[in-house]
């Protein structure tokens, strides 16, 4: 089974998880309750807004790990695939910062709040948008990919900083996974969000393969177009 | 049951409008990056069958 | 060899340093920039009036003054490398490319550290008489921006030396730069403003924040030098 | 000059080429160059010399192949083999804001050269520059910035010199200069030189080459080439397209 069949295969196993994963939460999932027993229908939103960040932390990860492989190489096709990590991590990152404005609006009141973790997620979300601003900036193929490389390291350093920030400054943002009292969740709801977090990874790669898959398409394009006019 | 509807309503369209914003975003990139797949893919069929009528006239 | 490094080293940073002399390119941009940003706080402020407590948003005024200014800084520090192809030159000559970056480095740390003395006592003689000063021992600050200024520094020289080379350079240094220097301008005020509004245990807030700033120097730093020489190789 | 191990050659490129995804700025690039000799590398514009010539001086990494410059790798034997190659280009490469008799020492300090002062002295009277040495370069004409350049790129006593199109953007007095510079130096370095000009770059070299896409069109020694043969073939490349 080639690499393309894999990463169809997985866009339909993803697209049937995270579809399932939405429906076991509006039909499935415990009702989540504030403390004086009315419904929390906002808490919903948690089942993608969370799988799709987490997501976005780990395929940004893959931006600095093939920056290091190509700086270590400069072999032209880790750049391409740094690229494409850090277009999946853009999406993933919106898609976050979408979810996460709802959401606060719904749980504390207003639609955005500076607090450390909102606060360190956008400066990701402004990282990675700085990646591609840095790209179309550099005329030069190469110097384009080690800049872009060189950057990509510097940005993710700010990734497990957003990530753990909730651990360690005083943050309102809840750390629902990270065990401790009142955190946790009930099984019908864990089983949920496992669905949409294992659905939403497999559509992280699915993405990442086909966007490869295209950009392997291009540059062969290229290399017979620079074949054919020489 | 009109209980719950009254907790449930104020807060339904911000997950509605979340969950549709994640649809929309995650359908949108899949329909984009298979347009330019095809589109892509015409574009090379066509160079790579002018390359071997080259070969041939050759 | 480590001889030849050190006089390497020091062979650059003269150099920076006597074309700054000369030129006062940097040292004049930058506080001219300085005195600039405070007449615009002058026009933020006015009209809270006497009601504000300007020490409570000191400590993150003189950052945001501070670091667009080392922007101003780093985006020159490069361009008279860059003019008559000098980069090159100095590429070709027998120097270890971490010896350019600790010497570009250390140019850029002086005339920043520089700027940051001299405005400083500006900003406190517009904005803080009649009021109370500075609580905790003045020295405090000194640490605060030294030990932040490495790591504008550090990251910013790499940054720098990057955008030299980029269509839209001024605009894309602060694209990159600003983000990328959060967590350190976050504790630097943090530290700050510890050190200013002074009480009970806002000595251990102090360290607590340069504990921070220091973690991000020494991280940021390392990466930058090990970044650099596929950088300046680019 | 300097204790180069006797190869014989002073440059030897083996199969070098620089690619960077499906473009090749050079493909399989082989020649070999003796000592003291004069190589003129001809191309159209794209053709790759620039490519070549940044890769003999170790400012970039081949992608394959080997080079040897004066004996030693260009990649293995870079800090080494800097001691012994000098640029010229068309730019002057020299600091605007210092001096003439600065900007000779603070390379001198790069170099490690001992004696500076008595050494950089030698050669600003060399290039007829000691008049202007406490000026800042930024007065100078082209045609005296080329000189300071020289004398820069003698500093170190290179044993092969790179000449980058040094005569685009002088006028002729300037040209005069140069070539009598040149000539001067001639026999004591290997030299290559990156030329436009036909008819300069064949006056003066011993060995031709031509690139075009890459690749070496033509490659032979001044005395057996035809020059209306290589004319003809110069500018065939120059239809070939940029790649």
């Amino acid at each position: 089974m080639n690499r393309t069949k894999i990463a169809r295969l997985m866009l339909a196993l993803g697209g049937v998880l995270t579809t399932a994963a939405f429906f076991m939460t509006f039909f499935w999932a415990n009702a989540s309750t504030f403390p004086d027993g009315r419904i929390d229908f906002g808490q919903k939103i948690f089942y993608f807004h969370v799988p799709v960040a987490e997501a976005s932390f780990l395929v940004f990860f893959f931006t600095a790990f093939y920056g290091v492989k190509f700086l270590m190489t400069k072999d032209r096709r880790f750049d391409t695939r740094a690229k494409i990590a850090t277009e999946v991590t853009l999406l993933f990152v919106l898609l976050t910062m979408a979810t996460g404005i709802l959401w606060t609006k719904v749980a504390w009141g207003v639609w955005w709040l500076w607090e450390p973790r909102l606060t360190t997620y956008f400066i990701l979300t402004l990282l990675v948008i700085a990646y591609f601003v840095l790209r179309n900036s550099v005329e030069d193929e190469e110097r384009r990919a080690v800049y872009a490389s060189a950057f990509g390291i510097l940005a993710f350093i700010d990734a497990p900083i957003s990530f753990f920030i909730t651990r360690w400054a005083e943050s309102v943002h809840p750390v629902v996974l990270a065990g401790g009292e009142g955190s946790g969740l009930e099984t019908p709801m864990l089983i949920t969000f496992i669905v949409a977090q294992v659905g939403m990874l497999m559509l992280g790669y699915a993405f990442y393969e086909m966007r490869l898959h295209e950009e392997e398409i291009k540059e062969r394009l290229e290399a017979l177009k620079v074949t054919v006019g020489g | 049951m009109q209980d719950i509807y009254s907790q449930v309503m104020p807060q339904a369209p911000y997950v509605v409008v979340a969950y549709g914003l994640i649809w929309v975003g995650l359908i949108g990139y899949v329909a984009l990056v298979f347009s330019r797949l095809k589109k892509i893919e015409k574009e090379i069929s066509v160079v790579e069958s002018a390359v071997k009528r080259r070969e041939k006239s050759e | 060899m480590a001889s030849a490094s050190w006089r390497q080293f020091k062979a650059i940073l003269r150099k920076d340093l006597v074309m700054e002399m000369r030129t006062h390119e940097m040292i004049t941009s930058m506080g001219l920039y300085a005195i600039l940003t405070m007449v615009v706080y002058q026009i933020a402020l006015t009209e809270a009036g006497e009601a504000l407590d300007v020490r409570l948003v000191m400590p993150g005024l003189i950052w945001v003054a501070f670091i667009f200014m080392s922007l101003l800084g780093l985006n020159r520090s490069f361009v008279h490398e860059k003019d008559q192809g000098c980069i090159d030159a100095l590429l070709l000559s027998p120097v270890d490319r971490p010896v350019i970056f600790f010497a570009k480095f250390s140019g850029n740390l002086l005339f920043l550290l520089a700027v940051e003395v001299l405005s400083l006592p500006v900003f406190a003689f517009l904005f803080l008489q009649g009021r109370e000063g500075i609580s905790n021992p003045i020295w405090l600050l000194g640490v605060v921006m030294l030990a932040a200024s490495v790591g504008i520094s550090g990251v910013g020289t790499l940054l720098a030396t990057m955008t030299v080379n980029t269509s839209g350079k001024d605009i894309l240094l602060a694209v990159v730069f600003v983000p990328l220097m959060y967590p350190l301008l976050r504790a630097a005020v943090g530290a700050t403003f510890a050190a200013v509004i002074g009480g009970p245990g806002s000595i251990e807030t102090f360290w607590s924040w340069m504990a921070w700033v220091a973690g991000f120097d020494v991280i940021m730093l390392l990466v930058a030098f090990g970044l650099y020489e596929f950088v300046i190789g680019a | 000059m300097g204790e180069t191990p006797l190869t014989g050659n002073a440059l030897e490129v083996r199969g070098l080429t620089r690619a960077f995804g499906a473009r090749k700025a050079l493909d399989k690039v082989d020649f070999d160059l003796p000592e003291g000799a004069f190589l003129s590398i001809f191309g159209p514009n794209g053709a790759g010399k620039t490519t070549l010539v940044k890769i003999l001086t170790t400012l970039l990494n081949p992608s394959a192949g080997s080079v040897r410059v004066c004996g030693l790798d260009v990649v293995t034997d870079a800090v080494e083999l800097r001691h012994k190659i000098g640029l010229i280009s068309h730019n002057p490469l020299l600091y605007a804001d210092l001096t003439a008799e600065e900007n000779l020492l603070f390379f001198a300090e790069m170099y490690g050269i001992p004696d500076a002062e008595e050494r950089v002295r030698e050669l600003l009277e060399s290039v007829e520059l000691d008049h202007r040495r406490l000026d800042l370069t930024r007065t100078f004409s082209r045609g005296m910035l080329q000189r300071l350049s020289i004398a820069r790129a003698l500093l170190h006593r290179p044993d092969i010199l790179f000449l980058d199109e040094p005569y685009s953007g002088l006028d002729p007095h300037a040209m005069d200069i140069l070539d009598t510079l040149i000539a001067q130096i001639r026999g004591e370095h290997t030299f290559v030189m990156i030329s436009h000009d036909l008819s300069k770059g064949l006056e003066l070299c011993s060995h031709a080459l031509i690139l075009a896409n890459g690749k070496v069109v033509m490659f032979d020694e001044r005395d057996a080439i035809d020059e209306a043969a290589f004319r003809e073939t110069y500018r065939a490349t120059v239809g070939m397209g940029v790649a």
